[in-house]
């Protein structure tokens, strides 16, 4: 996964800035394929409802591409998000079902918010130590939360099923504002500080740096450890979110399901939206996009009554030809 | 060169510890085995645990050679399960047919993406993804959803049920060669140089004139064709073609791979130390299964996969621990 | 005579931007040849061109009186071009004997690799050069100069009609460079020609026939090496009046002074492994100390001991204010030490970032204002810098790595400038730089010194170190074995001491 | 030609799970483990995490530490067949439990002794049945929510329901999907296929999981299951219980996971030497708006 540039007569890119919203339109361009494809022949696609369907069903994957592409930025990868989501998923409703809350519903409420998502930091934090201190390979280094998160989610809910019912908390999965589902403004608003931090601000730049040349970066005062570790725990809690948003729509936390294969979906958005696998480019919109092309693929194909076998085929396809049209924007 | 000598010896821990960890580890668990379960050392326990880990080992194997190369291939479990569809559609041809056309199914999936990777340049992870959705979907449209049932009355299911003399079963004796072969040819022919020295540096290795190309073509078709082999011995063992197997079956390769010994990053691997990474992890299974039926503390699923996690991690530690070692010991 | 190789009217240009406009370049039978020219000239993109790394948009390539075009390295390869790439086009992780013999490995009668036979082979390539060591170990393992010459020894051992250099002592010592155009001279005994691309004249004079001059991506002189001298080849590269450059000195180091201020750092016999095992040093303000030694002696390990990149086992480094060693580079840099390091690619530049962001790396903490990067000031200092060093771009948002070499230096030496530091490690800061680039940053070197700065210099150019340094510690097998002043030093003197053994390290 | 089972006062049995991805199997499994201790057994529970090929491995390890009894839940039909002919040569009687295997390849009386369980195509039929009896419309517009693609249990209740609705000409079934037998799936493809077939007046979930979830996806598009919507499902689960209570749900065919004890019973029998019924049926209940009040507090 090197550069190859040098064998492959690779013409001089342009400015990095227009680089980013060139590479974006392999994403841009499978956007509008769908929406035209949609509205041609799916039933009733231009409608408020399926804006709102979708855009609920989009926001977690949105919220763990853009982590993901953080962790991507700095040439590394998180299998360990979909883990998280369960894991954070899990121990809310344990919070605030937990006796201690039943007596003070605020505080109970709050820490059902505060609580998984601490929990979700110590896993990024965790994960990212072994990639930047110890130096494990990211893909293995999040293998073990991969394997043994959920089984720690499962542990602690005895592999149960928890239901509930509690609309305070199910806010965030289930309000609408402005005719918009509430977690849709949620991305935006958490995609724009992100996108804020890593254009604007010290940090950002850092990531890049890692990203693009670690030895570099080190030997430039850069605090690489912090940096990466800063990346992982913000993927992390970013998962972590999206799993209290899954099981505040479900008003049901169930260890097993939650956040299932979510890590292959916001890989492929991040990578659809213009991440680079090796490292020191950050598309945080490009995530977004990248995202709501992988669900509008899935919404597609289920609207249309394609079967799920075909539609993983169609999904394959698809995942190639948006990635493949960047490719060749790229030169 | 004055400091010649002293490059020995660093270069001697540093190439040996990355690999021995797992040797260390694997000891430690069977002795841990036999003295702590009755029954553990048995021939059929051997026998048994033998079968099912050689489609493990070998689609390790072949995830090796693509990792050396600083690729990956995450396509392995679903084709595996594609190509059990296949073996068990031609079972009862008998078994050279089934084996064949499994493994030759395997190859064609390794050309899609050697293909996808090598002139259309995607990056392994995300053209092996979509392979890897391709193949389960198309797993479940060739056998409509269900499992295919293979012949029985043919010699197909000897393969994956007879054993080849005591309690060694045939599977693991075609891995064992198919281990031999692959360290012939990563360690005598210019290909397997040419493998480590793409992964290593692929830029450095085209401008000294390598066979870049044929290189990684080679490793996606032959882990294409490593997970066909496992394909066929799952029908074979199982009675079966299988849409639904194969889940996970990449991250367990992948993390043979990197008990091992070998960098994701390429440049460096084993094939023994491979093949003792799978059989590492897998014994974590077997093991596990004896602890519960000891009745002392019964273990949940969930403190299972809890407990592989952490063994996974105890490895990491243990090797990052050893070559550290091995550095300072300069 | 006919020529073996013939390059006429070759063009080739990157995104639109031309690297080569109308270069030509002949290589005569049996003849050694130089190619030179500034930085950013188009010597290694004229080589790519030939040996099928880039494809060339026009121009006509003949080999041997017949047209020649090579679709890969490889191609050129089996048609007898054997290229040492600018860039050390070999792989670490794998052993020295895979590095030589790879592509033309020995064979048993199974059709499988002889390593007994392949060892054997990369020892006694290896031996030609004076060099014993294990070749079963990583690569990686040894030093950049043994690096280089096992690529020179793949070369050579290709059975080829021409072998290519770019600039292959840039990290080789005086021994090793001797070796080095022995084989030279053997290959051209054998009727084997030779391109030979180097930034030191001096060396063309000794083993060159012909020489071939570019200046922005066109050839402007061919010449005998015979009929001409070093001024002349540098007024062909410079394009500028000889006359004019004969004026000033070799070195753009000498120069007026500062008063020498209080010591800001002091080394006493510190030790990080076995590579530096007892350095003591100390530097003033505006001085320039040398660092003098062979390669591998231990002045990179001081250097990355003072920038704390690597623990101290050993001994005790002080900066002022009674500050201990650093721990990090960030507490260096928050210390007042700025290091321009020796490998350029690898620890240098970011390659896809901007020329802007790779200049202000260093002092992002400085340019935080209110949660962001103060963007106004930023771009204030970039040009500032741009404009001082003469940095020659398109724009600063260029992406770093479309820079020639010495371009690249110049935004890392401003970098490091930018954070105003009170001690400038520099290690090799002209290495693979050409004749004009390097007198530029000799300049800025001593402006930064005449102001107050110190600088803790390390060169293999012995020219450097005697007409730069106000003093000179030597190193010898990671320990400082001698100091000496600056004042009337000269070359000889200087290369005494360092191959000095003695008796210590005996002991 | 079965194995034999010898009367003793503690057996070591071996109950090899699939997975344990869903309240169903979490609650067997519990099932066999409490009755572990009223029948004196020395359990060996297994998880083969949802691969046919583990469970195999799994029983293999058991047959290795030489247990007396195998209940075996078997993944899939036919890849579970070498575990069965391997236990039956090590002289272990075994049980399958909740799902069969091929029977053209082993047999009930030869190769294992018997199948304790209901039939899924059976609840299929039966909840098509209650549809049928139950639906006042004209026209009945069905969304079927699938269970695992190419999974024994989704494939036998789609076939059941299907065969059996589609003898009604009243009915018609515009689309059907997986929803893996999750909630959160289920209520996303609830909600696009709601928005591509807004005249959808019947909803047929694989289970109470995914029914439950397109309950909460038709309530989050202002819809109101149980009054314009009919949801028809099978499992009996607590939270479909209560939405038969709460009048959201019309009906949960009953698929209980409560093996345990009938586990107990067959084997305590057949160790007495009686003969077996090849298939002992589990006589699954129907839970509607007349009984769920009943039942809930029995259910997991
Ligand atoms: N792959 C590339 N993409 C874009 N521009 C390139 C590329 N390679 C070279 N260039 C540009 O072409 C010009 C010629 O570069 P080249 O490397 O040939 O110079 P050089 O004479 O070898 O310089 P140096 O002495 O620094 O090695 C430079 O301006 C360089 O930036
Ligand atoms: N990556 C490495 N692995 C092992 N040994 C190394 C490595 N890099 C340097 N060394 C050894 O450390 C010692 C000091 O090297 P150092 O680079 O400091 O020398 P130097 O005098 O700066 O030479 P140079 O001019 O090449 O930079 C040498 O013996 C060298 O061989
Ligand atoms: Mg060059
Ligand atoms: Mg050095």
């Amino acid at each position: 996964m090197s550069d190859e540039g040098m064998i492959m007569n690779n013409p001089a890119r342009k400015e990095r800035l227009s680089l980013v919203s060139i590479s974006r339109h392999g994403g841009l361009a499978a956007l509008a394929v769908l929406l035209i494809f949609n509205i041609l022949i799916t039933p009733n696609f231009l409608h408020a409802q399926t804006l709102a369907v979708n855009v609920s069903q989009v926001a977690t994957i949105a919220l763990v591409a853009v982590g993901m592409t953080l962790v991507i930025a700095t040439g590394g990868i998180d299998l360990s998000v979909g883990a998280v989501m369960a894991l954070s998923g899990a121990m809310a409703p344990i919070i605030f079902t937990s006796d201690l809350a039943q007596s003070y519903p605020v505080l109970g409420l709050g820490a059902a918010f505060v609580l998984p998502l601490i929990a979700a930091l110590c896993c990024g934090i965790f994960n990212g130590a072994l990639v930047a201190i110890l130096g494990v390979q990211p893909i293995i280094a999040t293998l073990i939360f991969f394997i043994s998160g959920r089984g720690v989610a499962q542990v602690l809910t005895n592999g149960n099923l928890q239901t509930f019912s509690n609309p305070s908390f199910s806010f965030i999965g289930t309000a609408r504002l402005f005719g918009i589902p509430v977690q849709g403004w949620l991305v935006i608003v958490i995609a724009a500080a992100i996108w804020y931090v890593v254009r604007y601000c010290a940090s950002g730049r850092y990531l890049l740096a890692v990203g693009g040349n670690e030895r570099a970066a080190r030997m430039s005062g850069v605090p690489v450890t912090r940096v990466k570790i800063m990346a992982y725990a913000t993927c992390s809690v970013l998962a972590g979110i999206s799993g209290l948003i899954v099981v505040a729509i479900n008003s049901a936390s169930d260890a097993a399901r939650i956040g299932n294969l979510m890590e292959l979906d916001a890989i492929a958005a991040a990578v659809v939206g213009g991440a680079v696998l090796s490292g020191g480019r950050a598309p945080i919109w490009g995530a977004i996009l990248g995202a709501v092309v992988i669900q509008l693929v899935k919404y597609t194909l289920l609207a249309n009554g394609v079967a799920d076998e075909v539609a993983l085929i169609a999904k394959a396809g698809i995942i190639v030809a948006a990635v493949y049209a960047q490719q060749m924007r790229k030169g | 060169m004055a400091n010649a000598e002293m490059f020995d010896l660093r270069g001697l821990m540093g190439r040996h510890a990355q690999m021995s960890g797992v040797w260390v580890a694997l000891a430690a668990m069977i002795i841990f085995g036999l003295l702590r379960y009755d029954n553990f050392g048995s021939a059929y326990n051997l026998g048994s645990f033998l079968n099912y880990n050689s489609m493990f080992i070998i689609i390790s194997l072949g995830m090796c050679f693509v990792i050396m190369t600083g690729g990956i291939d995450l396509s392995v479990g679903y084709v595996a399960a594609f190509t059990s569809i296949v073996a068990a559609y031609l079972s009862p041809w008998g078994i050279v047919p089934a084996l064949i056309g499994g493994v030759a199914a395997g190859v064609a999936f390794g050309a899609v993406n050697a293909i996808l990777i090598v002139p259309m340049r995607l990056p392994p992870f995300i053209a092996t993804l979509s392979t890897m959705l391709a193949a389960k979907g198309g797993s479940l449209v060739i056998s409509g959803n269900q499992t295919v049932a293979v012949d029985w009355d043919s010699n197909f299911t000897k393969l994956g049920m007879d054993k080849a003399f005591g309690p060694i079963p045939w599977t693991i004796v075609l891995v064992a060669i198919a281990a031999v072969i692959l360290w012939v040819v990563l360690e005598r022919t210019p290909l397997g140089r040419t493998v480590l020295a793409v992964g290593g540096s692929e830029e450095a290795s085209g401008l000294m004139g390598l066979k870049v190309t044929r290189a990684k073509v080679f490793v996606y078709l032959l882990s294409g064709g490593c997970a066909g082999l496992a394909g066929v011995f799952l029908a074979s063992g199982f009675g079966a073609g299988q849409p639904l197997e194969g889940t996970g079956w990449e991250l367990t390769a992948i993390a043979s791979v990197v008990v091992g010994g070998t960098l994701l990053t390429g440049g460096l691997g084993s094939i023994p130390a491979t093949v003792g990474g799978a059989l590492l992890l897998g014994l974590v299974f077997n093991l596990l299964n004896f602890e519960n039926g000891r009745g002392t503390i019964s273990l949940s699923a969930y403190w299972q996969m809890v407990i592989r996690g952490g063994v996974l991690f105890a490895v990491i530690l243990l090797q990052a621990r050893m070559s550290k070692s091995a550095e300072r010991a300069k | 005579m006919q020529q073996l190789v013939s390059m006429r009217q070759v063009r080739k240009s990157f995104a639109g931007v031309p690297a080569l406009r109308d270069a030509s370049l002949e290589i005569a039978p049996g003849e050694v040849h130089a190619l030179i020219g500034q930085n950013g000239a188009g010597k290694s993109t004229l080589i790519k061109c030939l040996t099928g790394v880039h494809q060339r948009d026009g121009g006509q390539v003949m080999m041997a009186g017949s047209d020649f075009h090579a679709d890969s390295p490889r191609d050129a390869q089996n048609s007898g071009i054997a290229t040492i790439y600018q860039e050390l086009n070999l792989v670490p992780l794998r052993s020295v004997t895979e590095n030589i013999v790879m592509g033309a490995e020995p064979k048993n009668r199974l059709g499988l690799i002889d390593w007994s036979a392949a060892h054997r082979r990369a020892t006694e390539m290896l031996s030609r050069f004076g060099i014993d060591i294990d070749v079963r170990q990583r690569l990686g393992l040894y030093p950049a100069a043994i690096q280089q010459l096992v690529a020179i020894a793949r070369a050579v051992s290709l059975d080829a009609q021409l072998v290519i250099m770019d600039e292959p002592t840039s990290s080789l010592d005086d021994r090793e460079i001797e070796t080095l155009f022995s084989v030279v001279r053997n290959l051209r005994a054998e009727g084997i020609s030779v391109l030979y691309v180097s930034h030191f004249l001096d060396e063309l004079f000794r083993i060159c026939d012909r020489v071939t001059v570019m200046r922005d991506g066109c050839t402007v002189a061919v010449r005998d090496i015979a009929q001409t001298d070093k001024l002349g080849l540098i007024a062909d590269m410079l394009g500028r009046d000889r006359n004019e450059i004969a004026a000033s000195g070799m070195t753009a180091l000498d120069g007026p002074r500062g008063e020498v201020g209080p010591e800001i750092l002091s080394l006493k016999d510190v030790s990080t492994g076995r590579a530096l095992r007892k350095a003591s040093l100390t530097v003033r303000k505006g001085e320039i100390v040398g660092l003098g030694g062979l390669l591998g002696s231990g002045r990179t390990e001081t250097a990355r001991a003072i920038f704390g990149l690597d623990g101290l086992t050993g001994g005790a480094i002080s900066l002022p204010g009674g500050r201990g060693a650093p721990r990090s580079p960030a507490d260096a840099i928050g210390a007042g030490i700025g290091f321009l390091a020796e490998d350029r690619k690898a620890e240098g530049i970011v390659p896809d970032m901007s020329v802007r962001e790779n200049l202000t790396l260093a002092l992002l903490p400085k340019l935080r204002r209110a949660g962001g990067i103060d963007t106004h000031r930023e771009r204030e200092i970039v040009d500032h810098y741009i404009a001082a060093l003469g940095i020659k771009l398109a724009s600063a948002d260029q992406p770093i790595r479309q820079l020639s070499g010495g371009n690249q230096q110049k935004v890392l030496l401003a970098r490091w400038l930018a954070t105003r530091p009170d001690l400038l490690i520099l290690d090799e800061p002209t290495r693979g730089v050409d004749v004009g680039a390097k007198r530029e940053i000799q300049a800025i070197i001593r402006d930064f010194v005449a102001d107050g700065g110190a600088v803790l210099l390390i060169s293999s150019e012995f020219e450097e170190i005697v007409e730069g340094a106000d003093r000179v510690v030597v190193m010898q097998e990671g320990r400082s074995v001698a100091e000496l002043p600056g004042e009337g030093l000269t070359e000889s003197a200087l290369i005494a001491a360092i191959a000095h053994v003695p008796d210590e390290v005996m002991a | 030609d079965l194995p034999k089972l010898e009367q003793k006062d503690r057996y070591k049995v071996g109950f090899s799970q699939m997975e344990s991805n869903n309240p169903w199997r979490i609650a067997e499994t519990k099932s066999f483990k409490d009755t572990a201790e009223s029948c004196n057994w020395d359990l060996i529970a297994t998880d083969a995490a949802g691969s046919a090929a583990k469970q195999v491995a799994d029983v293999d390890s058991m047959i290795a530490q030489g247990i007396d009894v195998l209940f075996l839940p078997p993944r899939e039909e036919k890849p579970l067949i070498p575990a069965v002919k391997k236990a039956k040569a090590a002289g272990i009687p075994t049980f399958l439990v909740d799902r069969s295997v091929d029977p053209n390849s082993a047999k009930p009386g030869e190769d294992f002794v018997a199948f304790l369980g209901s039939d899924f195509v059976k609840q299929g039929q039966r909840a098509a049945e209650w549809l049928i009896e139950n639906f006042d419309g004209d026209k009945g517009v069905i969304v079927e929510l699938e269970g695992t693609t190419g999974s024994s249990p989704a494939n036998d209740r789609k076939k059941g329901f299907d065969d059996r609705i589609l003898q009604d000409d009243r009915f018609e079934i515009v689309a059907s999907q997986s929803g893996d037998f999750a909630r959160d799936l289920g209520r996303q493809v609830m909600e696009t296929l709601l928005q591509a077939h807004p005249d959808v007046n019947v909803v047929y979930a694989h289970n109470d999981e995914m029914a439950i979830g397109a309950i909460q996806a038709l309530e989050l598009a202002g819809r109101k299951p149980g009054e314009d919507i009919t949801i028809v499902s099978i499992d009996g689960t607590r939270d479909a219980l209560q939405a038969i209570i709460d009048g959201k749900m019309g009906v949960t065919v009953e698929s209980s996971p409560f093996f345990g004890p009938l586990a107990c019973e067959v084997m305590n029998r057949y160790a007495a030497g009686e003969e077996i019924e090849p298939w002992v049926q589990v006589e699954d209940r129907i839970f509607t708006a007349e009984n769920a009040a009943d039942h809930i507090d029995e259910a997991y």
